[in-house]
């Protein structure tokens, strides 16, 4: 048995850790905050030329040809280290390309997503309450008009991947952002650094990527995607609750004797091992394209959701006032939570889609 | 068993009601100015004023204070009364329902003389300097020192969390004059002019954007011992009647803050893939959560006025509030964004039920801090009402400077 | 604003509580765990002596025409002392004659209810997972067949009260269980104290009490005496927790001074008084006939579940290895709550019809 | 990445297998004789002898101690395949997975020589007595003295929670020797002979009706110096050794425990107001925290065993099991409970299915304090995982006989 990361893998984590922990975290998180651009531009740069866009895209179309182990370490570092970058929505672009793209869709793509000329980004909300499982905007004869909001990464992209519904039912369509009828336009979200827009069509042409069995499938990719990249903030949030709780005293012990403290680190500790068990199913799953992959995604979705929202919110509390200032950085973290929940579906969705799967396991 | 008033308190409301309706004027509609704006100041002192000379301020304080001598319950009946407006009242709610009990329970006759009557008359307005960023939960850790020479004292050090210290007059503020006694033992407590060389109020940023504290910084102020209240290393002793008041004012859920109904609204627009979500069992459960909590501390402090109302203590139930109160609302907030899928995180004003709900998750979050953290009320919940001993305090008889953190 | 009980229901209060501490309380509850007798029949003596049966029946049926406070307080007390006797099935069964029945119906059961010489009980569930909106069980013609599964308090009962399917609907009917037909025997539940019986019906003859509406109108009142009894029954579990937590020592400090234990005190305390308040508010609307009442009745069923499963749980878990014994008192409030939570329709159920009576008041 | 055996592991297993499905025998179906019961000791004897006799038992121990001198993953892999029938074993887990190996690593070449492979191969059974009434998750508390004259020490006191006493022959015990030194230091570990004069086991009704545990009462009990482990006062030292067997030994879901798809087949089967309980949301996220939960420590074990197979040690993620494993067997049985309306609290074995939930309501309140409290465990964690400071010790450097609680 070897129910781990490959060695290669775990090689790119521990580098991509290492960038990240010199040329991230909440200091160039807050320079973003207050910033005009949608992304750090030199960090980006820095990631490109470290070949992170080019992993997981095959040789043939200019990339390294990693496999999705390397995907699942990039987005986890990526979510450990707020990288103000829009790394997470091109591994997720990335895939959907990989999944349902015909090669000539991948030709046209993939070379210049890993070379870095293209970002590409992902959108299915509709700014009103749609489930992942419905779209308003309808596709007929290629064009499509209506909004998809918000949409991470947005302003700044090249190629956006939306779900609409089309003569087959809900699936993915490629937009070329630099197409006619395509408007893009910041919006304010909780989130102040990862920045989101709105797309709007107006009669602009859209191309079918993929059939609605491909867009399932990837669904549950991106959300394993998202989970690792959860899992990585959760474990930040944690690691800085417990740095400050051996550090600030109060009545004359440090803060981490009391156990009001250390049950809730040690809570945070049992949510963050519990989703990293079901993500590293999820990317066993992704590799081995095994049947388990629908329940080990929305496993990892929910669990992981359910780590990073408790983290996040107790370490703001267990920071006390100072966790509640402008000037600290559990405020990143309290925000990026409500930004993750909401990306993809929310827990009580994937929680559903949880329980189908095993109900058809069940059945089968 | 009744929610009616008594015959004296039906009276008292009739009266207060129509010195109100007669006296409103502008505030009977939502007002235009927020904290802090120097409108609110202006429009604040002049209510104030009009609220002073016809009888209602200081309904419970005694007569020679130039209080009115009444009961709990005529004050909380003035004040269900006036909340039915939108007068403008939180500038006083510091000095008049923390500083000035304290002043006048612990201050000679000449400060009394001299604070009272402005205070109540809303003329200057204080503000209460207790936290540091040191001393959050343990208060009595604070390090800003005071000391004398001759009959003045020179205070330096910051205080933090300061409500209103930009707008006060004067603040009542614990220092540090004996550092070689034990942490509770060598603090005093003075009136400080918000207005003297070497006091600086800072804004004080929150994560939610707004900036409702301060940062107040002291650099050799001189205060004239004339000014202490209460004696020297009674400070903590002093400072217990100040947070007695504070107990008794925090608690309650914040006015116009989004409950269940909020969310039966939300939740009767929105479709699942199983429906509409006010049919899913999750959210009903959620729904009725909320109501429980929310409905329960209301009708826990009917309870305690009920108390007052014949008379008598209210009991520990009130020390429930607020930590159920701003949980509740943080759950309430996350589980109406998860609601709305993907726009529960949009904040751009197209969703004001959304975005109110945003808001509360926000504030929330200070909320569970601010005033006694969750862990500290569960602390006073355990040991003041069961009778559970307190945890183990190793700094509490070391010297203050010679504690060592454990 | 008087939001609290009469002096008089207080008197009836403590005077309760003082008797029921000298004469319940876990050794005597204990004690009923192993005898073959349903009831205590000593205890049961001094309580109709003490008149408690005979408070809340009107003057003219031999009662002592008290309110329903006395009958919440009577509840709650019972529920403090583990009391092994038939009361709080007694006070729901008045209840329901008091409300539904005819001025014959209560000529004929109350006298006896107040004399003592009646036992009365109550009676919906069917062994299976009916809930409270439901009855397989039929009448037709005034004769019925079928179960009742369990009842507590039914063996030595001379009147079962149980809701059927009628004409009109589910509604209450009376079972006099010296009737033909008519049989009762003893059934296994988790509460080893407080027992329950199977009554099967078999073309037996069954009054109808009441209509639906007085149905649903009895089942907010009989959930209130409920919130009532577990209340009692929280708060005993919760105290002998304190003492404990005061007394027993680890690790060189009582234990509760850790927080791990007394913020758990705590929250038993918060979920205590929140049940408390609404069961307080029950009690205003079932002595005012108020309107309130549905959504008083509801509120004060889950909340009160809630304060108890929580703290008979962590009952045990606080008291430690000790507190798994079977000598320890910790296992009859574990079990008990099990006893009061399917007593009347589960949680979520009430926690449903909670939310119904919201809606119907918005609506108005 | 892969859940597939080695090459390595998969000879061992095929080899383990063929054993198996030649020797099981009866045990190819489940039993009949409950813990306890007299054929089980008799069938449980005859079962290890076989096992010793193949080389499937002390699978990891040194091939001096008559071991197999493999790794961790052939006792996982013997293990897996094992539980595929319904062998007796549980007699033999405390005494091979606790006290001979604390005996191999502690006691003189004697001891070992002695008691080694008659416990290896069933002969003789062990039992490991460390709690007191008094010292439950303290167990350096502990009072139960042993007072040397000459070569003999005399043992009297009381210890508690001893799985299978009334079954043993022999028992690893930690008495205090020497109560004048601080509580981790006057204690000594011995091997005791639960035949001698003065032993007493008795069992232990647990509140959930069964009796799997003992109290053991020792009065006047000899024992030589030469059945001493370790030194004198490193009682605490060796009692680790076998506390850290212990912590890898417990932890998953007990088998055969009720999991997410019972809550799925007894949810089908239920109607409520509003449709199949199994479509109702609150049903939906109760069956997937479940499944979270209780696949998550599956999945969790799986990366230990990962790393064992790779030669490497565990991470610390699988001290997370019994704290989540426990508490989610105590949640899934009430909410079951819940959904069975009126017959949730009905145990008269008409349903099964839900039957075992109560069964595990039951035992699910003693997993959460046996092997280490909810409380304790949290505290493992925090301290020796996330490196937070210990909780306050007051009485750690204090002589055991002048401690005083506080």
């Amino acid at each position: 048995m070897n129910f781990d990361f490959s060695d290669d893998a775990k090689t790119m984590r521990e580098s991509a850790r290492k960038f990240l922990d010199a040329n991230a975290g909440p200091a160039i998180a807050r320079k973003s905050m207050n910033g005009t651009a949608t992304y750090d531009a030199d960090l980006w740069k820095a990631v490109i030329d470290l070949g992170w866009t080019a992993a997981r895209v095959p040789e043939e179309f200019g990339g390294v040809g990693l496999t999705a182990e390397e995907s699942c370490v990039l987005a986890e570092e990526a979510g450990r280290s707020l990288a103000p970058i829009p790394l997470t929505s091109v591994l997720a672009a990335t895939e959907a390309l990989l999944r349902a793209g015909s090669k000539e869709q991948q030709a046209r793509w993939l070379p210049g997503i890993a070379e870095g000329k293209v970002i590409a980004c992902v959108g299915w909300g509709e700014g009103n309450a749609a489930s992942p499982s419905t779209a308003a905007l309808t596709v007929k004869d290629g064009k499509a008009s209506g909004v998809k909001l918000p949409i991470a990464d947005l302003l700044g992209a090249q190629l956006a991947i939306i779900t609409a519904n089309g003569p087959k039912g809900v699936q993915l369509y490629l937009v070329d952002l630099g197409g006619a009828g395509v408007k893009t336009e910041l919006v304010e979200t909780l989130d102040l650094v990862r920045r989101s827009g709105k797309l709007t069509l107006d009669n602009a042409a859209v191309e079918a990527l993929g059939d609605p069995d491909a867009y399932q499938d990837w669904l549950d990719r991106a959300a394993i995607l998202a989970a690792f990249e959860a899992l990585g903030t959760t474990a930040a949030s944690m690691d800085m609750t417990v740095a400050y709780a051996k550090d600030r005293v109060a009545f004359g012990q440090r803060i981490g004797r009391y156990q009001g403290v250390k049950h809730k680190c040690a809570d945070m500790y049992i949510k963050l091992e519990l989703a990293r068990a079901h993500a590293l199913h999820g990317a066993w799953a992704m590799g081995a394209d095994a049947g388990e992959l629908r329940q080990a995604a929305s496993a990892a979705r929910v669990a992981s959701l359910d780590a990073l929202s408790f983290t996040a919110e107790e370490t703001v509390q267990l920071h006390g006032g100072i966790g509640f200032t402008w000037e600290s950085d559990c405020q990143f973290y309290y925000r990026r939570n409500r930004q993750l929940a909401s990306a993809l579906g929310s827990s009580a969705w994937w929680a559903d889609r949880l329980v189908r799967a095993l109900e058809r396991r069940n059945a089968a | 068993m009744d929610f009616n008033d008594t015959a004296p308190e039906a009276e008292y409301r009739a009266k207060a009601r129509a010195w109100l309706e007669a006296n409103i004027g502008e505030y009977r509609e939502p007002t235009e100015f927020g904290r802090g704006h120097a409108d609110f100041v202006r429009h604040s002192k002049i209510w104030q004023k009009k609220k002073y000379d016809a009888g209602y301020t200081g309904i419970t304080w005694p007569k020679s204070m130039g209080g009115q001598g009444l009961g709990p319950m005529n004050s909380i009946i003035y004040n269900q009364e006036e909340s039915r407006f939108h007068a403008p009242t939180g500038l006083y709610a510091i000095g008049l329902g923390m500083c000035i009990p304290t002043v006048f329970s612990h201050g000679t006759p000449e400060l009394i003389e001299r604070y009272v009557a402005k205070a109540l008359s809303g003329v200057e307005v204080w503000c209460q300097l207790f936290s540091e960023p040191i001393a959050g939960s343990d208060l009595a850790g604070i390090r800003t020192k005071a000391v004398k020479d001759g009959d003045t004292w020179t205070i330096d050090g910051q205080k933090v969390w300061t409500t209103n210290a930009h707008l006060s007059d004067f603040g009542i503020i614990v220092c540090r004059t004996d550092p070689s006694k034990p942490k509770h033992k060598g603090l005093t407590m003075f009136i400080v002019d918000m207005h003297a060389p070497g006091v600086e109020a800072r804004p004080l940023k929150q994560m939610s954007g707004g900036a409702d504290f301060n940062e107040v910084f002291f650099t050799n102020v001189k205060v004239h011992d004339s000014h202490r209240v209460g004696a020297e290393g009674d400070g903590w002793k002093v400072a217990l009647t100040t947070l007695m008041n504070e107990r008794l004012a925090v608690g309650g859920k914040p006015s116009h803050a989004p409950g269940y109904k909020t969310l039966m609204t939300l939740a009767a627009g929105i479709q699942t893939d199983n429906g509409p979500a006010i049919s899913q069992s999750t959210v009903r459960e959620r729904i009725a959560s909320t109501y429980i909590a929310d409905e329960g501390i209301k009708l826990t402090q009917m309870r305690a006025q009920s108390a007052l109302s014949r008379g008598e203590m209210p009991g520990p139930e009130q020390s429930i509030s607020k930590v159920v109160v701003a949980k509740t609302m943080q759950d309430l907030a996350s589980f109406a964004m998860d609601l709305n899928q993907s726009s529960g995180v949009v904040t751009d004003g197209s969703n004001p039920e959304l975005n109110r709900l945003q808001g509360s998750y926000m504030a929330s979050a200070g909320l569970r801090i601010a005033g006694g953290t969750d862990e500290i009320l569960r602390n006073i919940i355990a040991e003041r009402v069961l009778g559970l001993p307190g945890d183990m305090r190793p700094d509490k008889d070391t010297p203050y400077n010679e504690i060592k953190a454990m």
